[in-house]
């Protein structure tokens, strides 16, 4: 077995060990863990990378490492080491939680990864299991009065919910083609093209993805949990987390391929209704974070555009928009993570003079409020018309007008959040100081939003070769 | 008594011990979700549990069937035991029961009964063509350390993960009362 | 001349905030730059030769069949002029600006960025691009430095944009998938075979959405209220050249790839651009604030530009590019009168305003010429693009040609009302005391007046040009 | 090329000096009143060489045309050129001549006024658009020159442009000659679709006629009457011609009664032959222009502003050219009747309107009975003037008018219908009336108090409050000229003497020119009969206002007060303003502008906000689904999950 | 056929169970017996499993390894969901789902 083939989860597996052992010492000291987590997760970066183009299969066919995998553990580790950028601040989380902190960020990004490369349903369901329950506990760590445990427990339990469903779903694809094996019951399901028992399985499978992904009717958590979870570990769902849900749905979503209309119109009604749903509720928020719930929902119904044309083009898209979600998503929640330096809950309105208090941060939330809204050029711009376009090529005339109405729609509660960034001012309101490598970031994110909107080439060949991988 | 012996085959017998098995389980099932008292939705569910595990005799696993009994009477219920007992008063009164609730969850559980009843009705299923006949134990343990190795691993991951979790969600009100 | 208000935006992100002197010189400088670039093509662009110059054209996302490629006809090249002339007397006309100066220059540049690159691009995906980028730095640029009700009319005007980009899109992929070229590029496009139910829905999926910019009728509304709220020169660069985009891209998009769909519509254009005609005429004699007139006025103007459109002859389209083009200048030089009058006295009130030709001789001689211009006067150069469109559409549909020409009276009576009442009478005792528009200040609406009167005096330049284009372009239909 | 031939350069000289001269003082010499004078006077003066020697020299050559290509599109090819035949060149001579005087007049009348170089401005810019329509080889280019004249009527009736009632009066002259302009390009695209040409010289030729159907030509002939009708002031767009009289004097002479107001005409004898294909156009512009002939000599007689009875003889002398022009077609006689009467009309009304300028420049008033009671025939030269030029109006022997109505009325009898020439008769009767009732109440005045009956007229105290509101830049500009009664400017007088001796000439040059305008010379068959109803027509009418003004127990109130009704509909100019007045605020304002704008706010703007508000309204009302209730999401989930599988399983 | 020996008498009394335990999950109102109802759940789906793999699967151990590791998952559930409910009750004072009502909208 090739070490490197594994490199990445060996990698998050040590540092899962290294705070382990942190979490057991008796003083406290933040900065130590924050420096050290900090550091290991840059270097996973880098190992992820290197790892980048590495092909093979692990543990018995269950764990598949190709370009598909590795793009998305790429995406998950730089998620991860983005969170972590921002956690310099963990004001919502007591002191002495913060190792555990740093342990059960590790554990759910190992959770992903394997959740990435496994092709095998049980390792699927088990692995996604692992990664929730690391969020669910996170969830709750955050210092507050009831709406962490609050938003904690509705998460499990519409999870658990969810997983049932999903556990159910694999218990009809396993008997009706015997195997557990993604490569088994491809072929498998080609022969159930008569009988519903191969797309309402795949389709509650997918509960379990879509809940993640925050889909609708499984979104309901993510309004809840946006607000009522700390700031750091809400952009780790918000981004890392959806990248892995959207990687699986690619990968299982091929399965439905043969069963043809019925499933894909399924996936439209879900499409549609996550789209407006999620744009329609999103305009009457105050809180900013639930607002990016809502329109974290609303993406979700982009991103099964792309899905459900089981096309190269649409996985193309899709790939391609899962990276970028996460770039943009996250420049939107570091910029708020940094306003609410003290780790409450942002409202809308209290981005206020931005502008003013920050020109970098306010500079940083226009390119990701662009980004999101589909503004070009940005790589959300990109994104979103890939899909689109596949979506058309595959003859979803409808679905692409319903989608670009909704580009519209998204438009106005983004535009407030700018509205209240560029407009209001209050002059009471301190300057936000930036530290040196936060400038960087800044920038950084910023050249990305706009350098891969605008030459998309090279992300769009990588993303051409990954969804080969998994088509 | 040849008219007993004839009606009490084997086949009957087991029969007999299978119904009463699902009346078991389902009988469980239902104390679990209806009582009013928690521990008595707690013993529902050790009862419906050790229906399960008979169902599971019945589908040829007995090792399956006694971690079944293990794992969950033994350890889970205990846990919601003491999760009862840390969390509320039992000397409270239920408060009343909303019957919307009631009827809105009834009708959802019924429709999703209806959902999946018609596409067990409609399914055929089939039976792989070649079938091993092989249900030692051996074999589960051959396959837990080969093909399922990984999602061994994983699962030890998990639990250490739900253990250091519930260590740290439970532990974090004593401090910050 | 797409890079250098790139390059401009680029160089005004590296300046601090208090160097203003620096940011508007960078930013003038840079408009200046691709105004004279803007006045090279327009000059080297071989007449003769015709068809495509000056192309650039890299592979940009194969797998998508998306190309950059950009070029110079004889269609856009007068957009392109118009644009580079636009902003250069945009950037001065703001020189007074000092509020949150930088990001002011940044956006207009983006803004100007895009507009270059609608008109420059062959590509549809590009196309929409750099639709998009002009459309959307709109809204912070109003929202910030805009007045009078300025939240309300940013909001609108972006959500009414990018509605119609919602519906542009649909439209732009739906003849990129039913084409099955795998191409954005609108020239391989254009040799494509779309079914007829695509050309149909394709059209009118795009003459709606890009209607939304030019104004057409009923999709006008949120212009008036736009333009009143917008700055000064964003109001110019509204008014004078983003709405020209939507005239272009229903030329370009819908006419140019989609004849049938065209041939199919071609009557409910008329209606529409009739009715937006007949109806910013009307609607504009109630108004009593400047921005609200001249809003409407472009309503009618743009009309015109559609109803030329509409007729697909040879005269209607080089009398509708025309239109184009004259119209964005002289809307520039409205606004900039305005904006000017607007930001000593603080009021656009028609009636509380008077006797300005005694106190700013020179800022009005600015607004009368552009009225004049507005009603159609001869030796300005609307008047020649009116004369083709309406000759075309006389020809083509009778009624509505003629509703439209006795349109112009009311034009006349329009522009008069609104220069009798604001610059003529007994000025008003509490704006006496204001300066007139300094030399500085005028030379950007000299620059204006400048290119009205000699295009009114040699339209053959400029209908020329468009002309040769527009054979071709008719012929390929 | 330009340089080596002399007549192409005199053209474009023509056309192009008075353009430079209204840019340079525009731009740089606006306020330097003796600059602007000075490139104004060159500009015109020039201009007046060129066309007397064209005159002189190409009098009787075959036309001059040349043709450059101004703008050409498909259909539409505009040429710019100039076309030099007779018919053009006394127009030109008229023009540059009228506007040379003018210019040179309004140095006394303008001096000192603030806007001097403005206004010499304005004057440029007419003169090149005059000249440039009377010497254009299109119709197009002629419609652009069209244009431009109007324009600058706007501008220097507007001149004074504080007071409402001047800005009012130039808005509405533009607004009401557009509304006949429209009619004429409409008429010019007609013909360019369906004929193909603009050109004045095929439009004039057979060919249109084998071209287009003969209602075409109808329908194309009445809409460019249109045009006629807005800008010669015909009935019922004449109302904008009175109100113009709010600008100088100088710029009534010129604009508003010699020249401008006659290129209506001037376009009818321009293409004469296409107007006169469609025997249905003539006979409607017949009986138009004789109802403006009546309307508006009817509406003079009971006029008190000097300047308004000369505006309202206008409109009729320019009925009565009309009216000379359409019979000459019906009867298939020649243009030259209307064309003489322009002529002989160009210098005796500009000469009226120079006269009535030294009066009311000297006066401060309009109003004549007050010039009369204050001294006006003192100034002997003007009042000489004045009442040569009234003669002539009245057509009396030997004054240039007699000529030409004699001819016009001559035109008239030719035709079946003897009405016409009735009215025509009549008309003369009443334009003698009401020219002779100033000249005598100039002449012959009485006391303040014998004119306090007349209606219309305001009595003197107040008349000056009047006066000098009306015309307080010229007044205070000249330091109260009535007060120290320092003389009449010699500037002023000059273009008087000129125009008084052109008015006498005139009479005597009828057959030089219509030599020059048809190529022969017609021996006219005198109509004795005709002649002496003319005659006695205008002495009886002088002798009535000699009786009703002149004599010296004279009533006073002019014999139209008899009939009260019909001086009250005459003083109110036959309700025309009145009309108009109504039609706008009542249909454009009143109905459509306001139901338009009503519409466009609640209607299409209030649709869009609507569906705006009912967006935001659904996404309230969708929020509600994310109730806090743990169970009722998941219910909402599971109901939603049950209802889409069971869809899928019936579907199957 | 004996009903013991039936595919469709276990799935259908999965199935059964399935709802049962989706009814208590949507009904309780105290936070534990919804985790015993999603106990219910798991062990429906489980069953499933064990029918599958006795009827039709090629490898009877691997439904049965399946079933294993649901046990192990909801044990692993369990845990957790017990401490955060034992959490809920400290902050909150009261374990019943509709006084967890903060978040809304």
């Amino acid at each position: 077995m090739d070490i490197m083939l594994f490199g990445p989860e060996l990698f998050y597996l040590g540092m899962a060990l290294v705070f382990f052992c942190l979490t057991l010492r008796r003083q406290v000291q933040v900065r130590l863990d924050y420096q050290i987590a900090l550091a290991l997760s840059a270097v996973g970066v880098l190992v992820t990378g290197l790892c980048l183009f590495q092909q093979g299969d692990l543990f018995f066919k269950a764990y598949r490492v190709d370009l598909f995998s590795q793009i998305f553990k790429f995406a998950l580790a730089l998620g991860l080491f983005l969170v972590l950028t921002i956690s310099h601040n963990l004001a919502a989380i007591e002191e002495r939680y913060q190792a555990e902190f740093y342990f059960f960020l590790t554990t759910t990004t190992i959770g992903m990864m394997m959740l990435v490369s496994s092709v095998e349903l049980l390792t699927i369901y088990v692995a996604l299991e692992l990664s929730s329950y690391s969020l669910y506990i996170l969830v709750p760590l955050r210092r507050g009065d009831g709406i962490d445990v609050e938003a904690g427990i509705k998460y499990l339990f519409i999870g658990a919910v969810s997983s049932g469903f999903m556990l159910f779903g694999l218990s009809y694809i396993f008997g009706a083609t015997g195997s557990t094996y993604l490569v088994d019951i491809l072929p498998k399901m080609n022969q159930l093209v008569n009988s519903p028992i191969g797309i309402i399985g795949l389709l509650l499978a997918l509960a379990g993805f879509f809940f993640k992904l925050s889909v609708f009717p499984f979104h309901f958590w993510a309004p809840d949990v946006y607000q009522g979870g700390a700031n750091q570990v809400v952009t780790f769902i918000a981004t890392a987390s959806k990248a892995a849900a959207v990687a699986l749905l690619l990968r299982l979503a091929v399965l439905g391929h043969a069963s043809g209309y019925n499933f894909t119109i399924a996936l439209v009604i879900l499409s549609v209704v996550s789209m407006t749903l999620g744009n329609l509720v999103a305009i009457v928020q105050k809180d900013f974070k639930r607002m990016l719930a809502y329109s974290s929902i609303a993406h979700a119904g982009v991103f099964l555009m792309g899905v459900l044309t089981i096309t190269e083009a649409g996985y193309i898209g899709v790939i391609y928009y899962a990276l970028a979600y996460l770039v943009m998503n996250f420049t939107v929640f570091m910029v708020l993570s940094e306003v609410a330096a003290d780790g409450r809950d942002l409202q809308i309105s209290e981005l206020a003079g931005l502008y003013r208090r920050s020109p970098l941060l306010s500079m940083s939330l226009i390119l990701g409020i662009f980004a999101l809204a589909g503004v070009p050029p940005s790589i959300g711009f990109t994104g979103k018309l890939l899909i689109f376009t596949s979506a058309m090529n595959a003859g979803y005339f409808w679905l692409v007008v319903i989608g670009a109405v909704n580009g519209t729609i998204c438009l106005y509660y983004y535009l407030k959040v700018l509205y209240a960034a560029y407009f209001i001012d209050d002059p009471g309101l301190p300057v936000i100081t930036l530290s040196l490598p936060m400038r960087l970031l800044n920038y950084a994110l910023a050249a990305i939003i706009i350098g891969f909107g605008f030459c998309p080439d090279r992300i769009v060949e990588l993303a051409k070769a990954a969804a080969k991988a998994v088509l | 008594m040849n008219a007993v012996s004839a009606w009490l085959t084997p086949q009957t017998a087991a029969t007999a011990a299978f119904v009463m098995v699902i009346g078991l389980t389902i009988l469980g099932a239902l104390i679990a979700v209806g009582a009013r008292n928690i521990f008595h939705n707690v013993l529902g569910l050790c009862v419906s549990l050790f229906g399960v595990s008979g169902i599971f005799l019945f589908l040829n696993s007995p090792f399956v069937a006694l971690m079944e009994i293990l794992i969950y009477v033994g350890a889970i219920c205990i846990a919601i035991c003491f999760a009862i007992m840390l969390s509320e008063p039992l000397y409270l009164p239920p408060p009343p029961r909303n019957k919307a609730k009631v009827l809105g969850a009834a009708i959802g559980s019924a429709g999703i009964f209806v959902f999946l009843g018609l596409l067990l009705k409609k399914t055929q299923w089939t039976a792989a063509p070649e079938r091993s006949t092989d249900w030692s134990v051996t074999t589960i343990g051959h396959y837990l350390l080969t093909d399922y190795a990984l999602i061994f691993e994983l699962v030890s991951l998990l639990l250490l993960v739900a253990m250091i979790g519930a260590i740290v969600i439970a532990r974090g009100g004593r401090g910050n009362p | 001349m797409l890079l250098s208000p790139f390059v401009g935006l680029l160089v005004l992100l590296c300046l601090k905030n208090e160097q203003k002197f620096l940011i508007r010189a960078v930013s003038v400088v840079a408009s200046g730059i691709s105004l004279a670039l803007s006045i090279f093509t327009f000059v080297a662009y071989d007449k003769g030769l015709g068809g495509l110059q000056f192309v650039e054209k890299y592979e940009w996302v194969q797998t998508f069949g998306i190309t950059y490629f950009v070029g110079v006809e004889g269609l856009n090249a007068p957009m392109l002029l118009l644009t580079g002339i636009v902003i250069f007397t945009g950037c001065l006309t703001m020189w007074e600006l000092e509020d949150r100066t930088k990001e002011y220059f940044i956006w207009m540049m983006a803004l100007v960025t895009g507009v270059f690159g609608v008109f420059m691009s062959y590509d549809m995906f590009f196309f929409f691009l750099f639709y998009e980028i002009a459309v959307v730095p709109m809204y912070i640029l109003i929202l910030v430095w805009g007045s009078t009700r300025k939240e309300y009319a940013a909001m609108k005007l972006t959500l009414y944009l990018m509605a119609g980009s919602g519906l542009i899109i649909p439209g732009i992929l739906l003849l990129y998938a039913s084409s099955g070229l795998n191409t954005f590029n609108m020239l391989l496009l254009h040799g494509a075979n779309f079914s007829p139910w695509v050309q149909k829905v394709a059209f009118i999926l795009l003459f709606f959405g890009f209607g939304v910019l030019a104004a057409v009728w009923p999709l006008h509304t949120w212009s008036p209220v736009g333009h009143v709220a917008a700055p000064t020169a964003v109001s110019m660069l509204h008014a004078g050249v983003l709405m020209k985009l939507g005239s272009f891209a229903i030329l370009r998009v819908g006419m140019y790839l989609l004849p049938e769909g065209f041939q199919y519509w071609a009557n409910l254009m008329m209606i529409l651009a009739t009715a937006g005609i007949v109806y910013g005429v009307f609607v504009g004699l109630a108004q009593t604030d400047l921005k609200y007139v001249i809003g409407y006025s472009s309503v009618s103007h743009m009309g015109i530009v559609c109803l030329g459109l509409a007729t697909g002859t040879i005269d209607g389209l080089n009398g509708a590019v025309f239109q184009m083009f004259a119209h964005g200048i002289m809307t520039a030089l409205f606004f900039s009168s305005v904006g000017y009058i607007y930001d000593r006295t603080h009021t656009r009130d028609i009636h509380e305003l008077g006797g300005f030709s005694k106190i700013m001789p020179v800022a009005s001689a600015f607004f009368i010429t552009a009225a004049l211009c507005g009603a159609g006067v001869p030796g300005m150069a609307s008047f020649w693009a009116e004369l083709l469109v309406f000759v075309a559409a006389v020809q083509v549909f009778p009624v509505a040609g003629l509703l439209a020409i006795a349109a112009l009276v009311l034009g006349a009576l329009f522009a008069l009302r609104v220069v009798q009442s604001t610059f003529f009478n007994e000025p008003n005792p509490k704006f006496v005391h204001f300066e007139d528009v300094s030399p500085f200040l005028g030379i950007p609406r000299m620059i204006l007046i400048g290119t009205l009167l000699f295009f009114g005096f040699f339209p053959q330049i400029m209908v020329s040009m468009i002309k040769s284009s527009v054979v071709p372009f008719l012929q390929g239909m | 090329m330009v340089f080596s031939d002399p007549i192409l350069l005199g053209c474009l000289l023509t056309v192009f000096l008075p353009l430079s001269a209204f840019a340079l003082i525009m731009i740089f010499t606006r306020d330097n009143p003796k600059l602007s004078l000075a490139i104004s006077l060159v500009a015109a003066t020039i201009p007046l060489i060129i066309a007397w020697t064209f005159f002189f020299k190409l009098g009787g050559r075959a036309p001059i045309i040349y043709n450059f290509d101004w703008m050409v599109s498909d259909l539409v090819k505009v040429p710019f050129g100039f076309l030099l035949d007779p018919t053009s060149l006394v127009m030109f001579v008229i023009v540059a001549t009228i506007s040379w005087l003018v210019q040179v007049y309004s140095i006394g009348y303008m001096a000192g006024d603030p806007g001097f170089g403005r206004y010499y401005a304005d004057l440029s810019l007419f003169a090149l658009a005059m000249l440039t329509l009377v010497i254009s080889s299109g119709l197009l280019q002629l419609y652009i020159a069209w244009e431009l004249v109007g324009l600058a009527s706007y501008l220097l009736i507007g001149f004074w442009y504080e007071k409402f009632s001047a800005s009012e009066a130039g808005k509405k002259a533009f607004v009401v000659t557009r509304f006949g302009d429209i009619g004429f390009f409409m008429g010019l695209v007609f013909l360019v679709i369906f004929y193909g040409s603009l050109d004045i010289a095929t439009v004039n030729s057979a060919a249109v006629a084998n071209s287009m159907p003969p209602w075409l030509i109808t329908t194309s002939g009445l809409l460019i009457f249109c045009g006629v009708m807005g800008k010669s002031a015909q009935f019922p767009l004449h109302v904008w011609l009175p109100d113009a009289m709010e600008g100088p004097t100088p710029v009534s002479a010129l604009l508003h009664s010699a020249t401008m107001v006659a290129a209506g005409v001037f376009l009818m004898t321009r293409i004469f032959p296409f107007f006169a294909a469609s025997a249905t156009t003539m006979t409607v512009i017949l009986a138009i222009s004789t109802l403006t002939l009546i309307l508006s000599s009817t509406i003079a007689l009971a006029a008190t502003d000097i300047k308004q009875v000369w505006a309202y003889s206008t409109v009729s002398q320019l009925g009565f050219m009309a009216m000379g022009l359409a019979a000459a077609a019906l009867a298939s006689g020649t243009l030259f009747a209307g064309y003489y009467h322009l002529t002989t009309h160009a210098a005796f009304k500009a000469l009226l309107f120079l006269c009535s300028g030294v009066f009311i420049h000297h006066f401060g008033t309009n109003d004549f009975f007050t010039m009369a009671t204050q001294g006006g025939r003192k100034l002997v030269i003007p009042m000489a003037c004045i009442t040569i030029a009234a003669l002539a109006l009245a057509g009396i022997f030997p004054f240039a008018g007699f000529f030409s109505k004699e001819l016009i009325l001559t035109a008239l009898a030719h035709l079946d219908n003897k009405l016409w020439l009735v009215l025509g008769l009549f008309g003369a009767f009443l334009t003698a009336y009401y020219s002779f009732r100033v000249i005598f109440v100039m002449l012959f005045p009485k006391s303040p108090e014998a004119y306090s009956k007349v209606p219309g007229h305001i009595a003197h105290v107040e008349d000056e409050a009047h006066g000098h509101g009306a015309h307080g830049h010229a007044d205070d500009a000249h330091g109260h000229g009535h007060d120290e009664h320092h003389g009449v400017p010699w500037v002023m007088i000059f273009p008087l003497l000129v125009l008084a001796s052109f008015t006498l000439i005139l009479g005597f040059c009828q057959d030089y020119l219509e030599k020059l305008l048809l190529g022969a010379s017609h021996p006219h068959a005198m109509n004795y009969f005709l002649l002496v109803a003319a005659v006695g027509c205008a002495l009886s009418g002088i002798a009535l206002a000699w009786l009703d003004w002149g004599r010296k127990d004279a009533k006073c109130v002019g014999f139209i007060s008899r009939f009260p009704a019909l001086q009250t509909f005459f003083i109110q100019k036959w309700y025309m303003d009145h009309f108009w007045r109504w039609f706008l605020n009542r249909f454009i304002y009143g109905i459509f502008s306001k139901w338009f704008t009503y519409n466009d706010r609640r209607v299409v703007d209030g649709g869009v906000d609507a569906v705006a508000f009912s967006t935001v309204g659904s996404g309230r009302l969708l929020s509600f689904i994310q109730t806090a209730f743990l169970q009722y999401n998941l219910l909402f989930m599971v109901v939603v999950l049950a209802g889409v599988g069971i869809y899928l399983m019936m579907g199957r | 056929m004996l009903l013991f020996n039936q595919l469709q008498t276990y799935l259908y009394l999965a199935l059964v169970l399935f709802a049962i335990g989706l009814y208590g999950v949507l009904a309780r109102r105290s936070l534990i017996a919804i985790l015993i109802s999603v106990e219910l759940i798991l062990n429906a789906a489980s069953i499933n499993f064990m029918a599958f793999n006795r009827f039709l699967a090629p490898h009877p151990a691997v439904g049965q390894v399946i079933t294993l590791f649901i046990m192990a998952v909801a044990a692993a559930e369990a845990a957790i969901a017990l401490s955060i409910i034992v959490a809920v009750y400290r902050k909150m004072k009261s374990i019943n789902v509709e006084h967890a009502t903060e978040l809304r909208g």
